[in-house]
C-alpha cells in the first residue's frame, strides 16, 4: 500500500506536467485572445497590442510555457491576466467553498442513493422499485438550474427556512448547514440517482450468492445480511461512482455554484476560460487534476479494503 | 500397468510462498510456505497420486505446476522445455497440453456463461472446429460425464455440486491434453458416478497416453487409479512410492497414520487409526528439522534439528525420514 | 460400458445457437416494463424518422403574438415557446438530434471507456498510465474541450457526439476498471487462463459480461446527461444551432422563462426522462434476461 | 422412544424454469430423532442438497416448496415468519454447505464469519466470540487458528474452508445439524477427527444430524439410519446395517457395488449404467426403470408403492411385490 | 471655498433603518483600478470610489465635477481648473499633479490600459499650477469633455498607485472608500467621512456576485439584496409581481444593431441591406422586450448626443422587402449570422432569422462563445452579426468613430465600412469643439448611415434597475451607471 501511494505521487507529478502542457496548448489553439477580452469590444488595435505586450503574450509559445513551468516548480502559480490576483490566492479563496459543498452533497447523495438503491434491490420489481426508478431517472433528467430554482422558490422564498444563496460559513456550523442545504440537495440529486441505480444493480448481482445464503443459515438478521454481507460485495461499482461524483464535485459545479451564488472553483474555471485567463485556468485545472488523482487513490485503497483479493502489487 | 519411463514433466525444487499481509498499510508480515521444495519427475502416461493432510499444499503444487501461481523458486521443465520463465505467448502451445480440474468447480465456472458455451470455450481457443461440430463434441462430453444435452443451456448455479464437478472434468478433457492436474476431481460424486468418471479417465489415459497428477483424499480411488503416490506434509515431500508398495508397505510414520485412518464401507468395522497427537505446525512458521516431528510417534531429538534427507529405500520408493 | 449407453440417446442437433438469442429475447419481452420501454424507444424513433408526417406545423415558425401559450391551448397541445413556436412540433423534430446525440455519444463513450477500463483493470502495467490519462481527461475542462473541438474539427453534429463521448470515456473507464480489478481475481478467470484463453478473449468474453451490470446502469443514465449537455455545447457554438429544435437546447432556452412559462422546461424535460426511462428499463430487463437466475423468479 | 426432532412429510420442491415448474424433490418423507444421525445418499443431482435447503428455508430464488410439511420440534417450519426462522437458523438448526469456497463470504475474514453467529445467538462480546472462534478452529483441526482468524477465505486451502464452515455450523451447538458433504475436501486423518468430533457432540448434546455424503465409509461410521434418494424420491430407507447388509432396491445395490475397495487392488469399478434423468424428463412408472436391469412391465407404467421390508426398512420398488409373489428370487440373484 | 455646488436637500433624516445596502451583480469585479479595467461591473464599483473631472447632470449636460471650470484658449488646448481642498482617501491632496499622473499612466503603453484610446488624441498633459491642468491635442478633439466623464478617466491617488495595487486596494476621492474584500469576490465599501461634499448617507455598501439573475431576484425578494440592475426583459413579469420591489427604467445610451459585412456580397448591395431592414419588424420585437427597449430609427440613440430629430431610416414593410430581394437578384445563398452567446443577442438573432426567412432570405445562426466571438468578428468572417455599443460617454462621435470609421476596420468597425464621406463627417464631429456644430454634423452623419445602412439599429437600450422599496433616492443614468451618493434607506 505504501508502494502504491509513492507510485501515485510520482505519477501525479508527471500528470501535472503533462496536463499543464496540454491545457497550455489547448488554450492557444482555441480561438480567443486574452488581450482582446481584457480590452473588451471597445478596445482599439493599439490598446490590445499594448495589453498583449504587457502580458508577455508576444513571447514564443515554448518560452511562455517554460516560464510558467519554472514558476510551478518554485511554487508560483502566476498571476491572473485579468484581475492581476495571484492564482494561488484566488484558488485558496474559493476552494473551501467548493470543498464544503462537495462534502455536503456527496453525503446527501450517498445517504439517499445507497438506501434507495438497496431497498429497490430488495423489493425488486415492486411498486417501490418502480417508484424509486422513476424518481432516480427524474433526478438525473432534471436540469440543476431548474431544481435549484424550485428549491429556492419553495424553501428560501416562500418558507424562508434557508437562505437563498451564498456560502460564507463552514459546513459544520448551523448557519453553514443552512446555507449548504439547498445547494447540496440540488447537486446531490444527480449523484444520488446514479448511486441509487448503481447500488440497486450491484445488489441484485450479489443477492443470490451462496455466501448470502450462508449468512442467512447462520441466523444473521436480514438487515445485516443486506448491510454487511451483500453490500460489501456489491460495493465496488458503488464506490467507483461515489468517487467519481466526489471528484466532479470537488472540481466545482458551475450551474449549482451559479444558482446558489457560491463562489467556487467551478465558476472560477469557467470564468477564467471565458476570459482566456491562462494562468488561472492552469491553476484550477492543476488543482482539479490533483484532486482527482487523490480521490482515485483513496478509491483504490478502499477497493483493496473492501475486496481483499484486489491488490496493486 | 507398465509405466513408460519417459519423463513428461520435471519439477525441480519448486517453492511457492504466499505473503501474509496485515496492518493498515498492508505490509507483508510473514510468508506461508505452501509448497516448499518439491522435486519430482512425472512420467509420460502415468497417474501420479498426491495425498496429504488438508492444507499441506497439494492444490498449490498443482496450480504452480500449471503456471497459475507464480513460482517463488524452482524450475518447471515440460517435455524438455524449461517453461518457468516463458511469456504468455510462448506458453500458449503448452496450455493446450496441460489442463486442470479445479478443486472448487462452482467458483471456476463463469456464472454468466451457459455450460455449453463454457465447454466450447476450450475448443474455440485450441481448435478450429466449426460451430456445429463443436456443439456435437460438447454434447458428447456432457454425455460422457453423465450429463445430458439439455444441460447445455443451463447456467452453473442451476446444477448440483456433483454435476458442476463433472462439468469441470469435461472441460479439462475436451481438448485432449497430454497432462491433467486433477485436484480432487471426484470428491463430490456419488460412488456410482465416480466409478463412471474414473473409468472415463482411465479410458482416456489408455487411448491418448494421458498423464495425470491426481490430488485426492479418497485413498480408495487413489489406489485404483494411480501408479505412483506422493505423500506430502507441510509443503514438503515425505514419501513417494509405487502405489502397491505404498499401500502394502507404508514407511513414513505420516503415511502409516494416513492409511490407518481410511474409513471402511462396512458397518461395525471402526477404523483403528493411529491418532496423531502433538502440535499442529503452522505453515508460516514450519518446525525446524523434520516437518512432522511435532506429531511423530517415533520422533527422536535429532528430528527436531536435522532435516531428513530424501532417500531411496526400495526400487522407486523414496522417503524423507531419519528413523525408517 | 457406460458411455455407450448414454451416447445412444444423442439426439439430432436441432437446437441452434440462435435459439439462445431467441430465448433471451423471449425472456426480455416477458418483462412488462421492458415492453413499455421498447415501445417508448420505438415511438421516439418513429417520431424522429417521420417528424414531417406527424406534425404539419413548421417547428421554427414564429408568432410573437402567440408566445408562451400554456399547455393545452387550442392548436398547440403542448403550448408555445417564447417566440410562439409550437412546442409539440419542436419536440417531435427535436427527437432526431437528441436521440442521435444521446445514443451516439453514449455508445461511442462506452466503446472507449470499456476498452480503457478493461485494459487498465486487467493489466497492472497499463493501469498507471491509463488511469492517469483518464484523470487527465477528468480534469480537462469541458468547455475548453468543446472549444478545441470547434477549433480543430469544426461545428458539426457528429463533433458534438465526439465531444460528449470523450467526456463519457473517463467515467466509464473507471467504472469498468473497478469491477475488473475484482473480477480478474476470481477463480473462473484463473480457470480460463489455465485453459489457454488469450487475454483479449478473457477480457471480452468473461470479464466484460460480469461487469455488464454497472456498465448498463452507467450507459442508460448517461443518456440523460448527454442529451442535456448538447444544449451547453450549442451555446458554445458546437452542434445544433438555433432555431434547430433540440431538447436540451429547449430546456436551456426555457431557463429564462421558468418563472412565467415553466412548461417550456417541463415538456422537453419529460421527453428526455421518457427516453432515459425507456433505456433504463430495457437495460434492466436485458441484464435480467441475460442472467437466467434473476429472470426465473418473475 | 426418543422424540422426533424433524419430521418431513411428502416434501415437494420445484424449480421455475423456461419449461415450467420442475420438481427436484418429489414427495420425500423422513424423520430424524433426537440424537440420531440420518445419512442421505444418492446419485449426484438427485435432490439431496435441495432437500436440505428446503428444510433450512434457503432455497434459491427460483425454487419453491409446493407441497408437504416440515416440522421441527413440532413447529411447522414452512409457516414460520422470517424473523422466527432467523432465530432458529444457526442456533437450533444449522447447516454445513456443500461448496465451502462459494459459501464463505470472500470479503470478510474467517474470524468475522465465525464470530457472527456467536455474537448473534449467544450474545457473546466480540472478544469472547473471538476467543471461542479460535477454540472452534482448533477443534476442527486448523493449525495456528489465531492467525487464520485474520485471513480471508481465498487464502485458505479447500479443506480448511470446509472446516471453517463446520466450525461455523457447530458454533452454537445446534440441536439439528444438516451437513451437506462436510468432509469431501478433508484427508482421512482429519476426516476421522471431524467424525469423532461430531459423534462427541451427538453424545454430549444429544444433537441430531442429517448428513449427506457419498463416502460409504463415512456412512458406515456415523449413520444410525440411511435414506437413499434417486431422482428426487426416497427409494429406500433403513437402519445403517440393513442398508449395507441387506440392500433391497436395485439402485442401492448398484451404489454399494460401485464403492472402490481400498483393500483390494484388483477390484473392478462397476458403475450403474446410464445416467440420471433430467428434472424435465417425463418418465412413467418407476423413475429408475430405464437403468434398472430387473425392470419389468409394471415398472414402466406404475409408480412403485412403498414396501416395508422390516419395521425400519422401507423400499419403493415393484420387485418387493414380486418378492412377495415369487419368493424374491430375482431380487436376490445379484 | 469648499465648493458646495450641489446637494442641499434632504437632511440627515435617515430614520432608524440600517444605512447599508447590498448590490448584486452577475459577474465578478475584475479590479478596482479605473486605469486597468474596462468592464461594466468594475466600473459600477469604481464609480462609487473615484470621481471624474466632469460628469453629466440630470439633463445630460456635461458639468464640472472635480474640475471647477475649463476653457479653450485655442481649439487644441484645454485648460482645466480644479476644485481645491479635495483629498484622496489616503490623505493625498487632489491636485493637477494627480490628474497628470493619472492621465499619463492611462496613456502609457507600458500600462496597457484597455481604454487608453479614450485619451489617445491628447498629446500632452501639463501642470500649470497646483490646481490647473492643461491638456493639449494635435487636432481639435470635440468629445474631450465626454471622454473626461468616462469612468476610465477617473482620477487616482498617485501616492497610492505607486505604493499599492489599485486593482485590489483602490484609493480615490469618491463618497465611498474601499473597506475589504470578503468571500473571494464580494467588495465592501464604507462611507468616506471626509468627502469633500456632504458625506454619503449610506454607511456601508456591499457588492456581491450572484451569477444567476433569478437568484438575485429571489434575494431581492427576501431582503438579502437591495439593488440589482441591467434587468432582462424575461424577468420583468416576475419582478413586477414582487411587493417589496420597485423598478426604475431610464432611456439609455446603448444601441443594439445588425452589422453587415460590407466587404462581402450580397451585403455590399444596398438593395439587399434595405431588404433586410424592411424585413425586420423592429417595433414588433420591442414588444417582446417588456419595455426594456426604445424604438428609434436612428443609429445615434435618443439619449446620445447627436441624436437626429427626424426619422429618415427604412420602415418595416414585408412586401417591399420581398420585392427588393427579388430585385436585388439575391441568389438564396444562406447568410451567416454570427452571434455571441449572450442571451439577449441570441434571442434577437432567432427572431431576425425567422423574419428574414419570411421574405426569402435564409440565414444560419452561428453562435460563438464571447472570447471567440471577439476574435472572429474582428476578422470579418461572417455575413451579418449582431452587435451592441453601450455608449458610456453618451456622445455620438464615440459611437460612430469606433463603429463605422474606416480607421477601425479589423478592430471595432465590425461592418468593415469604408466610406470617405462618412469618415469625413465623423472626423469633423470629433474635431469640432463647438457643441451645437457637432450636433449638426452628427445628425447628418446619422442620416447618412441610415440611408447607406452599413448597420441596422434594432433598438436602443433602457437602463434599468430594481431595488427594495426601502431604498430611496436612487437615480439611474442613461449610461446605465448610478451613484449611491445620495441614496439612503428608510
Ligand atoms: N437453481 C436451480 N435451478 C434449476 N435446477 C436446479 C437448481 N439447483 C439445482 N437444480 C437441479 O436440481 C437437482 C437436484 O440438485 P441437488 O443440488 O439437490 O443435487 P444433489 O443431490 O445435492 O447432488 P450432488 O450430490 O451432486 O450435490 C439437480 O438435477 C439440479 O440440476
Ligand atoms: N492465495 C493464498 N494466499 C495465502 N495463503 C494461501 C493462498 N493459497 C493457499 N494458501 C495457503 O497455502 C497452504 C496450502 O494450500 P493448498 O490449497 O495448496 O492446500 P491443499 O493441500 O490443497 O489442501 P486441501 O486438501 O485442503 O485442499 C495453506 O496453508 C493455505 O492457507
Ligand atoms: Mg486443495
Ligand atoms: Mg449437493
Amino acid at each position: 500500500m505504501a508502494g502504491l501511494i509513492v507510485r501515485r505521487v510520482f505519477q501525479l507529478v508527471l500528470l501535472l506536467i503533462g496536463i499543464s502542457f496540454i491545457v497550455f496548448m489547448s488554450m492557444h489553439i482555441a480561438p480567443g485572445d486574452p488581450a482582446s477580452i481584457i480590452g473588451g469590444p471597445t478596445a482599439t488595435q493599439e490598446d490590445v497590442e499594448a495589453i498583449r505586450e504587457n502580458l508577455g503574450l508576444n513571447e514564443p509559445l515554448l518560452t511562455q510555457y517554460f516560464d510558467y513551468l519554472r514558476g510551478i516548480f518554485t511554487g508560483d502559480l502566476g498571476f491572473s491576466y485579468q484581475t492581476k490576483q495571484a492564482v494561488s490566492e484566488a484558488i485558496i479563496d474559493r476552494f473551501p467553498n467548493t470543498l464544503n459543498l462537495a462534502i455536503a452533497s456527496i453525503i446527501v447523495a450517498i445517504v439517499i442513493g445507497v438506501t434507495t438503491g438497496i431497498i429497490s434491490a430488495l423489493k425488486h420489481n415492486t411498486w417501490f422499485d418502480g417508484l424509486s426508478t422513476v424518481i432516480a431517472l427524474g433526478g438525473i433528467s432534471i436540469p440543476n438550474f431548474w431544481l435549484g430554482a424550485i428549491l429556492i422558490l419553495i424553501f428560501a422564498v416562500n418558507l424562508q427556512w434557508f437562505p437563498v444563496g451564498g456560502l460564507t460559513e463552514p459546513f459544520w456550523t448551523i448557519e453553514g448547514m443552512k446555507q449548504l442545504a439547498l445547494p447540496a440537495i440540488t447537486l446531490g440529486t444527480g449523484s444520488a440517482a446514479m448511486i441509487a441505480r448503481m447500488s440497486r444493480s450491484a445488489m441484485l448481482e450479489v443477492i443470490r450468492a451462496d455466501y448470502v445464503r450462508t449468512a442467512r443459515a447462520k441466523g444473521v438478521r436480514e438487515k445485516s445480511v443486506i448491510m454487511m454481507h451483500c453490500l460489501r460485495n456489491a460495493m465496488i461499482p458503488v464506490i467507483t461512482v461515489i468517487g467519481l461524483n466526489f471528484g466532479f464535485l470537488l472540481g466545482g459545479t458551475i450551474i449549482t455554484e451559479s444558482v446558489f451564488a457560491i463562489n467556487g472553483v467551478g465558476r472560477l474555471m469557467i470564468e477564467s476560460i471565458a476570459a482566456r485567463d491562462f494562468p488561472m485556468v492552469q491553476g484550477s485545472v492543476l488543482l482539479v487534476a490533483t484532486l482527482f488523482v487523490l480521490v482515485n487513490l483513496i478509491v483504490d485503497i478502499v477497493y483493496a479494503f473492501i475486496d481483499p483479493r484486489i491488490s496493486y502489487e | 500397468m507398465a509405466v513408460d519411463e519417459q519423463v513428461l514433466y520435471s519439477v525441480k525444487n519448486v517453492k511457492k510462498h504466499f505473503p501474509i499481509k496485515g496492518g493498515l498499510l498492508q505490509r507483508v508480515k510473514s510468508h506461508v510456505k505452501a509448497v516448499d521444495g518439491i522435486t519430482l519427475d512425472i512420467y509420460k502416461g502415468e497417474t501420479l497420486g498426491v495425498v496429504g493432510e488438508s492444507g499441506c499444499g497439494k492444490s498449490t503444487l498443482g496450480r504452480t505446476i500449471l503456471g497459475l501461481e507464480s513460482l517463488t523458486e524452482g524450475e518447471l521443465v515440460f517435455n524438455g522445455n524449461n517453461i518457468s520463465k516463458y511469456s504468455a505467448r510462448q506458453l500458449k502451445p503448452f496450455k493446450k497440453e496441460m489442463q486442470m480440474i479445479f478443486q472448487d468447480p462452482y467458483a471456476s465456472l463463469n456464472p454468466k456463461q451457459r455450460i455449453g458455451d463454457a465447454l466450447e470455450e476450450a475448443l474455440i481457443i485450441h481448435t478450429d472446429l466449426p460451430a456445429r461440430e463443436r456443439r456435437e463434441k460438447v454434447v458428447k462430453l456432457l454425455n460422457e460425464v453423465g450429463l445430458k444435452e439439455d444441460h447445455y443451456e443451463r447456467y452453473p448455479h442451476e446444477f448440483s455440486g456433483g454435476q458442476r464437478q463433472r462439468i469441470g472434468i469435461a472441460r479439462a478433457i475436451s481438448i485432449n491434453p497430454s497432462f491433467i492436474v486433477c485436484d480432487e476431481p471426484v470428491s463430490a460424486l456419488d460412488v456410482s458416478v465416480q466409478a463412471q468418471v474414473i473409468k472415463l479417465l482411465k479410458d482416456l489415459q489408455e487411448k491418448h497416453a494421458l498423464t495425470y497428477l491426481f490430488v485426492s483424499h479418497d485413498l480408495g480411488v487413489v489406489r485404483h487409479l494411480c501408479n505412483r503416490v506422493l505423500v506430502m506434509y507441510l509443503g514438503q515431500m515425505v514419501e513417494l512410492a509405487p502405489v502397491e508398495k505404498l499401500y502394502e508397505n507404508p514407511t513414513h510414520p505420516y503415511t502409516e497414520a494416513l492409511l490407518s485412518a481410511i474409513p471402511r464401507p462396512a458397518v461395525g468395522r471402526k477404523r483403528e487409526r493411529i491418532r496423531l497427537t502433538g502440535d499442529l505446525p503452522s505453515p508460516s512458521n514450519p518446525p525446524t528439522g523434520c516437518p512432522f516431528h511435532t506429531r511423530c510417534p517415533i520422533a527422536k531429538d535429532h528430528c527436531a534439528t536435522e532435516k531428513p534427507a530424501w532417500r531411496q529405500i526400495d526400487d522407486g520408493h523414496f522417503i524423507a525420514c531419519h528413523e525408517r | 460400458m457406460s458411455t455407450e449407453v448414454v451416447t445412444q440417446q444423442l439426439p439430432a442437433h436441432k437446437k441452434k445457437k440462435e435459439f439462445a438469442l431467441l430465448k433471451t429475447w423471449k425472456r426480455l419481452i416477458k418483462n412488462k416494463m421492458a415492453i413499455v420501454g421498447l415501445a417508448i424507444i420505438a415511438l421516439q424513433l418513429f417520431m424522429a424518422l417521420a417528424a414531417p408526417v406527424i406534425v404539419g406545423v413548421d417547428p421554427n415558425k414564429q408568432n410573437l403574438e402567440l408566445s408562451e401559450l400554456p399547455i393545452g391551448t387550442e392548436g398547440h397541445v403542448l403550448g408555445t415557446d417564447n417566440y410562439g413556436r409550437d412546442i409539440w412540433s419542436r419536440i417531435v423534430y427535436g427527437a432526431r438530434i437528441s436521440l442521435f446525440v444521446g445514443i451516439g455519444a453514449v455508445s461511442l463513450g462506452l466503446v472507449g471507456g470499456v476498452i480503457l477500463g478493461l485494459l487498465s483493470g486487467y493489466y497492472r502495467r497499463l493501469d498507471g498510465i491509463i488511469m492517469r490519462f483518464v484523470d487527465l481527461m477528468f480534469a480537462f475542462p469541458g468547455i475548453l474541450l468543446a472549444m478545441l473541438v470547434i477549433a480543430i474539427l469544426g461545428t458539426s453534429l457528429v463533433n458534438v457526439v465526439i465531444a460528449i463521448s470523450i467526456w463519457s470515456i473517463p467515467t466509464c473507464a473507471r467504472i469498468v476498471r473497478g469491477s475488473v480489478l475484482s473480477i480478474k481475481k476470481q477463480e473462473y478467470i484463473i480457470a480460463m487462463k489455465s485453459l489457454g484463453a488469450s487475454d483479449l478473449r478473457i477480457m471480452f468474453k468473461h470479464v466484460l459480461p460480469n461487469c455488464a451490470a454497472p456498465i448498463i446502469v452507467f450507459a442508460t443514465m448517461r443518456m440523460a446527461t448527454a442529451i442535456l449537455s448538447t444544449a451547453s455545447l450549442s451555446f458554445l457554438g458546437l452542434g445544433a444551432q438555433p432555431p434547430t429544435p433540440e431538447w436540451g437546447a429547449m430546456i436551456a432556452a426555457g431557463q429564462e422563462y421558468m418563472w412565467t412559462s415553466p412548461h417550456m422546461i417541463v415538456v422537453p424535460g419529460i421527453a428526455i426522462m421518457l427516453v432515459v426511462f425507456a433505456f433504463n428499463v430495457v437495460g434492466d430487463a436485458l441484464r435480467d434476461a441475460l442472467d437466467q437466475g434473476m429472470s426465473l423468479d418473475k | 422412544m426418543k422424540d422426533t426432532v424433524l419430521e418431513v412429510t411428502n416434501l415437494v420442491t420445484k424449480f421455475k424454469s423456461a419449461d415450467g415448474l420442475l420438481p427436484a424433490v418429489r414427495g420425500a418423507s423422513f424423520s430424524v430423532k433426537k440424537g440420531e444421525t440420518l445419512c442421505i445418499v444418492g446419485e449426484s443431482g438427485c435432490g439431496k442438497s435441495i432437500t436440505a435447503l428446503s428444510i433450512m428455508g434457503l432455497l434459491p430464488s427460483n425454487g419453491k416448496i409446493t407441497d408437504g410439511s416440515i416440522s421441527f420440534n413440532n413447529q411447522n417450519l414452512a409457516s414460520m415468519s422470517p424473523k422466527e426462522m432467523q432465530k432458529l437458523r444457526g442456533n437450533d438448526v444449522s447447516m454445513i454447505f456443500q461448496e465451502p469456497m462459494t459459501a464463505l463470504n470472500p470479503v470478510f475474514t474467517v474470524g468475522f464469519q465465525i464470530r457472527e453467529p456467536l455474537m448473534i445467538h449467544q450474545k457473546l462480546s466480540k472478544k469472547q466470540a473471538h476467543a471461542r472462534g479460535i477454540e472452534l478452529l482448533k477443534m476442527v483441526g486448523i493449525p495456528s487458528p489465531a492467525e487464520r482468524m485474520n485471513q480471508f477465505p481465498h487464502e485458505l486451502s479447500g479443506g480448511m474452508r470446509q472446516r471453517v464452515m463446520i466450525a461455523i455450523a457447530l458454533s452454537c451447538n445446534p440441536s439439528l445439524l444438516i451437513a451437506d458433504e462436510p468432509t469431501t475436501a478433508l484427508d482421512v486423518t482429519i476426516q476421522a477427527q471431524i467424525i469423532d468430533l461430531l459423534n462427541d457432540l451427538k453424545e454430549q448434546l444429544d444433537m441430531s444430524m442429517i448428513m449427506i455424503t457419498h463416502d460409504m465409509g463415512v456412512v458406515a461410521e456415523i449413520a444410525d439410519r440411511v435414506i437413499v434418494m434417486y431422482a428426487g424420491e426416497v427409494i429406500e430407507e433403513g437402519r445403517v446395517e440393513e442398508i449395507f447388509e441387506n440392500p433391497q432396491h436395485p439402485y442401492t445395490k448398484g451404489l454399494l457395488s460401485s464403492v472402490p475397495n481400498v483393500d483390494d487392488p484388483d477390484f473392478e469399478l462397476k458403475p450403474i449404467a446410464g445416467s440420471m434423468p433430467m428434472l424435465n424428463e417425463k418418465i412413467s412408472g418407476c423413475r429408475f426403470h430405464p437403468r434398472c436391469p430387473y425392470a419389468f412391465e409394471k415398472c414402466f407404467s406404475e409408480s412403485p408403492k412403498t414396501f416395508s421390508v422390516t419395521d425400519k426398512q422401507n423400499v419403493r420398488c415393484w420387485l418387493q411385490e414380486e418378492v412377495g409373489q415369487n419368493g424374491g428370487r430375482r431380487a436376490s440373484s445379484l | 471655498l469648499t465648493g458646495c455646488s450641489s446637494s442641499s436637500s434632504s437632511g440627515g433624516s435617515a430614520g432608524d433603518a440600517k444605512q447599508e445596502l447590498t448590490y448584486a451583480t452577475t459577474s465578478k469585479v475584475v479590479g478596482l483600478s479605473p486605469i486597468l479595467t474596462n468592464d461594466s461591473v468594475s466600473s459600477t464599483v469604481i464609480e462609487q470610489i473615484y470621481e471624474t473631472l466632469f460628469v453629466r447632470d440630470n439633463k445630460g449636460e456635461i458639468v464640472p465635477h472635480l474640475a471647477e471650470s475649463y476653457e479653450n484658449p485655442d481649439e487644441n488646448t484645454w485648460v482645466i481648473k480644479l476644485k481645491k481642498d479635495i483629498k484622496f482617501h489616503d490623505g493625498t491632496p487632489f491636485n493637477a499633479e494627480s490628474v497628470k499622473y493619472t492621465f499619463d499612466k492611462l496613456k502609457d503603453p507600458a500600462t496597457a490600459a484597455p481604454r487608453a484610446s479614450l485619451l489617445a488624441p491628447v498629446s500632452s498633459i501639463e501642470v500649470q499650477d497646483e490646481h490647473t491642468v492643461v491638456l493639449k491635442t494635435e487636432k481639435p478633439y470635440g468629445p474631450m469633455l465626454a471622454a473626461l466623464t468616462h469612468s476610465n478617466a477617473a482620477i487616482v491617488s498617485p501616492t497610492a498607485d505607486k505604493k499599492q495595487d489599485l486593482m485590489k486596494d483602490p484609493v480615490g476621492t469618491g463618497p465611498f472608500k474601499f473597506s475589504e474584500k470578503v468571500n473571494g469576490d464580494d467588495i465592501v465599501l464604507v462611507k468616506n467621512e471626509d468627502y469633500w461634499q456632504k458625506p454619503a448617507k449610506l454607511e456601508k455598501i456591499t457588492f456581491t456576485v450572484v451569477p444567476e439573475v433569478s437568484t438575485a431576484i429571489s434575494m431581492l425578494q427576501t431582503g438579502k439584496v437591495q439593488l440589482i440592475d441591467a434587468l432582462a426583459p424575461e424577468l420583468m413579469p416576475r419582478l413586477e409581481k414582487i411587493k417589496n420591489v420597485e423598478t426604475q427604467k431610464v432611456d439609455g445610451t446603448p444601441v443594439y444593431y445588425l452589422a453587415f459585412n460590407m466587404e462581402k456580397a450580397p451585403m455590399n448591395d444596398l438593395k439587399f441591406r434595405q431588404a433586410v431592414s424592411q424585413a425586420i419588424n423592429r417595433e414588433g420585437y420591442l414588444k417582446k422586450l417588456n419595455g426594456l427597449g426604445v424604438y428609434s430609427n436612428s443609429f445615434i440613440g435618443p439619449e446620445v448626443f447627436g441624436h437626429p430629430k427626424d426619422d429618415k431610416g427604412p420602415k418595416f414593410d414585408q412586401e417591399k422587402a420581398k420585392e427588393l430581394v427579388k430585385a436585388s437578384g439575391f441568389d438564396k445563398k444562406e447568410v451567416k449570422m454570427l452571434v455571441a452567446n449572450t442571451a439577449s443577442y441570441m434571442n434577437m438573432a432567432e427572431v431576425i432569422q425567422a423574419q428574414l426567412k419570411e421574405v426569402g432570405i435564409p440565414a444560419k445562426i452561428e453562435t460563438l462563445e464571447w472570447g471567440t466571438y471577439l476574435d472572429v468578428s474582428k476578422t470579418g468572417d461572417f455575413d451579418i452579426t449582431i452587435a451592441g455599443w453601450s455608449n458610456v460617454t453618451g456622445d455620438g462621435s464615440e459611437l460612430l468613430f469606433p463603429r463605422l470609421h474606416s480607421a477601425n476596420i479589423d478592430a471595432t468597425n465590425l461592418s468593415r465600412y469604408k466610406d470617405a464621406e462618412l469618415d469625413k463627417l465623423i472626423e469633423q464631429s470629433r474635431s469640432v469643439v463647438d457643441q451645437e456644430q457637432r450636433q449638426e454634423i452628427l445628425t447628418k452623419a446619422d442620416e447618412y448611415v441610415m440611408t447607406q445602412l452599413p448597420v441596422l439599429p434594432i433598438y436602443h437600450g433602457i437602463a434599468s434597475a430594481a431595488y427594495d422599496k426601502s431604498v430611496k433616492g436612487f437615480k439611474m443614468e442613461p449610461t446605465g451607471q448610478w451613484s449611491l451618493y445620495s441614496v439612503h434607506r428608510e
